[in-house]
């Protein structure tokens, strides 16, 4: 069968990609096109009207909405922070690190850097908020659509600060304007940062294509960790692997520039695309306390727990 | 063929245009029509040739239209109303073409009356190549082309110099010597109304209503050599009208 | 009158002078069409027309819901964000945006718009660099921005100043020159200074053109509100659409869109205004 | 002549028929200014000396890298984009866009244009319709275009299609309703059906207003292939460019936004060769 | 004052507008300027009224100009050139502002040429809402404000319909018998030349040369009831110009 799989240019999108490379996919009988996404909201919006079969993000308001709109569903988890490997880091410019604000708790009326209103960066900010005691609204959320736009923002000390993934955060900190003060897994307890979905058609009508497909991915998934993460690969298998995933990932750098970026900072994927259905519902929660998202919707709406095992 | 306009009354929105005009235009003869400005000459040879409709009274006309004619009620505008795109000939060609007219008999008609017009050299210009004369003369050579029975001209000379009117119409007057068409004739200027019109019907001003019609039977012709007597017509015409001229001129229009 | 002689002359003569009653008829009428007749409140009818259609269409699932949400879900929007005073909030802050960057990018325009209008030499050297400048994508240039102005209220208003700005510039020096040169010879020939000219003359000559100018750049930017408040923007319809678009929430999405809608008669119905009271020496 | 009567009436006399030849002067030049002298290559020079002061200011550090790169750069990135042969790939899918876009926004345009300056029902019916929709953005509708047309070409080809569509027709019934009516009368006049005067006198009296609004359709088509090329674009002008902007790799953005200008120009060249054609009859 | 043209051409690029042309306009004189279309009488007045720069010869005056006089030499245009968006009496108050004249003056100067023009009613119209020739009249009395020592028209009445053509012509007739202004009259119309020119200077088609200069020795005034003799007058002029304003009319313009 065909099917279409969305992906941001992310390391963490590199599972299904090796999945295919790796012909883990073939042997599935799926014939997988990759369709490139600059942001995770029209990945969503795209699953919906059917044009992609799956894909992979972290859970956005967008994508809740398309879910109580009954067209979207969660099947399965991927990252995950867990407490052996580093996770996503809190990260401020040099000027407010040099105005006090080193540590989280201090974060108290100053300006963080989001992409858009309901993404995960949102979430974070609020959580570090509810922990440190403070009120969500004395955190300034700067919008500035995409990734790299924060970047320059935190850069030039425009935005005091920011939550992301190690493999962005580690060459950030090593330069001299931006100062790690913290990290997300003190905020959020086994945070479940992206999930697989797809649309409800293929869900409820095709159950079977589904779990092909994640038998596929979980092999992609298991070489994924095995290379990157656990490094337990022969140096020779891990270069090949990093190869597959240069096709798509900073393709438009130079292999020897793109190798150490794609191996930096690797985060665990679940393996089998186990889902963490607490760290799911407390997202959910978030997103309905902010009023983000319709009251109406439920777990069920949002996730089928049919083909993954959950925790 | 005949054109009568019998009682016509016409008003727009609120105010009168024209009332009760009735006069003949009788075949092979020239009516001029006098006025000052805005008492509705425009509109009433609308109402006449049918493009307008009158608010009261009719233009009609009697008799059967010469064999042949394709479009017997027809006008010449002050602005010529050239196409701008097309060429002369194909200007000309324009009004033959709904008529399913094979394309042969078209250019020879075409021909023909770009030949009468004295206008053969110029088939191929575009109007702005030419100046404001010739392309009166090519209104006219397009009006021909259609055979009309009665022709309705609306100021045609007054967007000309006066040199260049001159030279019109001594080309009207000999174009007419050879067709002998029939025509109602608006203008402003008396001495074309008296240098071409067999009756002059003088309208007051706005709401047009007839004065007077003047009825000149010196032949067409003549009149050149004549000139001193229509002098004397011309000032009598004016003497009627220039009290009225006076109280146009110094209308002001809306204050919006 | 023909083209060929074959109509006997006799036939002619015979019509001459005698009116034949009977065959008296009415001249066929030929004239009207191709003039608009105001047809009451069509547009109105219209409107609500498509507003039922799309209702009905929607409830009865005919409309799919990811497709297009009721129009009255979109109301209720409107209304929630009314009520809970956000909506002064984001107008306000589009508003003051708006305002800042039109207001400079049309003084400036205007500036340079004369300056072209009246130079020979800046008409060299600046309008080409204002024709290759003025088809650049703003969206295109907002990482630049950025870097320029920051993420704060200058980079938005600088979207929506550069929007403005080259639109004016080129109403205006379109409107210098078509200003009536036999207005401009007339004041030479009584003495008038170079500055009581283009004071007196060519500056109202070029009124209407400008005006007509403002109503265009007062689109655009309506239509850049969206793309300037990209960047780091809190409230404003423009953040409030994207928002909307982030969250997939396509009643909020479509109330926004209204929003602007009404913005931007509003806009035009005040040019409008502006229009009359200035030029009322038209016709 | 005066407004009082003080000047002597001899004084006059005296001066009829006496010409005092030492008095006789110039008649004082006051004509002059207020036209347009071509400068000769004032532009290319402009143009040029801007680009030389920028890379100065980029080598010699005055302009810093992160705010602008220096034009030898973004040149550098157009020649690799070239030599990898990627510039055609871009160029050609934005091309294709653009062109179906374009082509089915104009159609279409024209059609519904024509339609309102014919009908009074249409124009009613449609015109406030068009009127509240044009100036809505179309970034704000992304998200809803993607459930319409997808995220292949359809979305990008409905973008173009929906930012040419209104200011054709705006253009296209604007210039039908500025058909000279004198000349729609004479087609009356002579009797042609009203299919005639449609087809050869109002299509191509309007033909100069709409060719104008090609002008406008075609920069606005340009302008929105950046928007268009935000989902799901691989390739394309536009997706190159908003790739550059996410990298902060600004030679690369300068050199999309050139390419933008590019393209531009030759469009606008292309209509203006299609208005010296079909429009040679004008002055 | 007297207008002196020495030996005055004239090139517009490659094309000869002007050529040798010498006349004098002397102190209480209307001199007319006949000529077929485009012979360049427009382009000869601007230069000579300093508007334009001669290829060659020069536009000089001799004699001071009369006291008071803030612009002596002051145009007429055939377009009357009002400024659209001011009232009547603020379209005079335009050409007296760059002079320093205090407001309580320059009112009196308008209420002055405005009551002298008939246009008292008019005061705050604006230029649209009046007849063509209330506007020509509101053109003189912009004139009339700056004292001029000679007039420049250039065919300030064919803007006009024939009949208020003569309304203004009996007005300008009015005028010159009251304050005897001299004036440098350009017309295509030779009833025009005839009735107001102390001389008529007669030029051929472009190239302008002088072709004629006819002297009128008959009093203005006089001039209304002794139309006979002008007519013949006006018939000659029209012998001498008929073929070059024939040639004129049948010229192409650019091909292009
Ligand atoms: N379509 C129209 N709608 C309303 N009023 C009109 C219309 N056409 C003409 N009028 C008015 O009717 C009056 C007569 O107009 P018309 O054009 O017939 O006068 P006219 O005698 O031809 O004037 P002119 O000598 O200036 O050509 C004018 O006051 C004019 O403003
Ligand atoms: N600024 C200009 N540049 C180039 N050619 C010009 C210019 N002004 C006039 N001409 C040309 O010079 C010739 C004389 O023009 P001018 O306007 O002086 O003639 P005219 O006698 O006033 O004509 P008309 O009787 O039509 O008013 C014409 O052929 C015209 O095309
Ligand atoms: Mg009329
Ligand atoms: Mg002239």
């Amino acid at each position: 069968d065909k099917i279409n799989v969305g992906i941001l240019s992310l390391t963490s999108h590199s599972p299904s990609i090796i999945a295919e490379a790796k012909g883990y996919f073939t042997e599935q009988d799926l014939e997988v096109e990759f369709i490139s996404f600059q942001a995770a909201q029209p990945m969503a919006v795209a699953i919906a009207s059917g044009d992609v079969d799956f894909g992979m993000t972290a859970i956005s308001g967008g994508l809740i909405s398309l879910a109580d709109k009954g067209v979207i569903k969660i099947i399965g988890g991927a990252l995950q922070e867990t407490p052996e490997i580093e996770g996503q880091k809190i990260i401020v410019s040099k000027a407010a690190h040099d105005a006090g604000v080193t540590t989280p708790a201090a974060l108290k009326g100053r300006s963080f850097g989001i992409t858009t209103t309901g993404s995960s960066f949102h979430y974070m900010a609020h959580k570090i908020a509810d922990k440190e005691g403070f009120d969500r609204a004395e955190i300034h959320l700067k919008p500035l659509q995409k990734v790299p736009a924060v970047i320059a923002a935190l850069k030039s000390g425009q935005i005091d600060a920011w939550s992301i993934v190690p493999n962005i955060a580690g060459p950030l900190t090593k330069g001299p304007e931006v100062v790690e003060i913290g990290k997300i897994a003190d905020y959020i307890d086994n945070y479940q940062v992206t999930t697989v979905f797809t649309s409800t058609a293929n869900a409820e009508g095709k159950q079977e294509l589904v779990k092909r497909f994640l038998a596929g991915l979980s092999r992609g998934i298991a070489d994924y960790n095995a290379a990157l993460v656990d490094k337990s690969m022969s140096e020779e298998d891990i270069a090949a692997i990093v190869a597959m995933i240069h096709k798509y990932i900073y393709s438009d750098q130079p292999i020897d520039k793109a190798d150490p970026r794609i191996r930096a900072g690797a985060m665990r994927i679940n393996e089998n695309a186990v889902l963490s259905l607490a760290s799911v519902e407390d997202q959910l929660e978030w997103f309905k306390s902010e009023g983000l998202v319709p009251e109406g919707i439920t777990m069920d709406k949002l996730v089928d727990t049919s083909f993954v095992e959950t925790r | 063929m005949q054109l009568v306009l019998q009682n016509i009354s016409h008003r727009y929105g609120g105010t009168t245009v024209l009332e009760d005009i009735s006069f003949t235009v009788d075949d092979g003869e020239i009516v001029c029509i006098v006025g000052p400005s805005g008492c509705g000459k425009s509109t009433l040879l609308r109402i006449a040739g049918g493009l307008e409709q009158p608010g009261a009274g009719a233009a009609l006309i009697s008799g059967a239209p010469p064999e042949g004619s394709l479009n017997p009620l027809t006008y010449i505008f002050q602005d010529f109303a050239l196409l701008p795109w097309r060429t002369v000939e194909d200007n000309v060609s324009l009004v033959l073409e709904d008529h399913g007219i094979e394309r042969r008999e078209r250019r020879s008609i075409i021909a023909d009356v770009l030949a009468r017009t004295n206008l053969a050299d110029f088939a191929k210009a575009l109007p702005r190549q030419l100046s404001g004369g010739m392309r009166q003369r090519v209104a006219i050579a397009r009006a021909l082309a259609v055979k009309p029975a009665i022709m309705l001209m609306d100021e045609p000379l007054s967007a000309l110099d006066s040199q260049t009117r001159e030279l019109l119409m001594d080309d009207l007057i000999a174009l007419w010597s050879r067709e002998r068409f029939s025509a109602c004739y608006v203008t402003h200027n008396l001495n074309e109304a008296v240098r071409l019109g067999r009756r002059i019907v003088v309208l007051s001003r706005r709401p047009g209503r007839i004065r007077e019609v003047v009825e000149i039977d010196m032949p067409l012709t003549e009149r050149a050599a004549r000139l001193g007597e229509l002098e004397t017509l011309q000032r009598r015409v004016w003497e009627i009208m220039r009290e009225e001229a006076r109280e146009a001129d110094r209308e002001i229009s809306d204050v919006a | 009158m023909s083209h060929e002689t074959t109509v006997p002359e006799t036939a002619r003569a015979d019509a001459v002078g005698t009116r034949d009653e009977a065959t008296l008829r009415p001249v066929p009428f030929r004239g009207g069409g191709f003039v608009h007749r105001p047809l009451g409140p069509v547009a109105p009818i219209v409107f609500l027309a498509i507003l039922a259609l799309w209702e009905i269409g929607s409830r009865s699932g005919f409309i799919s819901q990811i497709a297009l949400p009721a129009p009255s879900e979109a109301f209720g929007a409107l209304v929630d964000l009314a009520t809970s005073g956000m909506l002064w909030k984001h107008v306000g802050a589009s508003l003051y945006r708006l305002f800042v960057g039109w207001t400079l990018g049309s003084l400036l325009g205007i500036a340079v718009g004369l300056a072209v209008g009246l130079f020979s030499l800046a008409r060299a050297g600046l309008l080409p660099l204002v024709s290759a400048l003025f088809p650049v994508p703003k969206i295109a240039l907002l990482p630049l921005f950025i870097i320029w102005f920051g993420i704060g209220e200058g980079s938005k208003v600088a979207t929506i100043l550069f929007g403005t700005f080259f639109p004016t510039v080129i109403a205006t020096y379109a409107g210098v020159d078509n200003v009536d040169r036999n207005l401009i010879r007339m004041g030479q020939s009584f003495g008038l200074s170079w500055l009581s000219i283009v004071r007196k003359i060519i500056v109202p000559g070029a009124m209407p053109a400008i005006l007509s100018g403002f109503r265009i750049s007062a689109s655009i930017a309506i239509v850049l509100l969206v793309a300037a408040e990209m960047i780091g923007a809190e409230f404003g319809i423009g953040a409030y659409i994207l928002m909307a678009g982030a969250l997939f929430a396509l009643d909020q999405l479509i109330a926004g869109v209204a929003l602007l809608s009404v913005l931007g008669l509003c806009i035009s119905w005040l040019i409008g205004k502006a229009e009359k009271r200035l030029l009322s020496w038209r016709a």
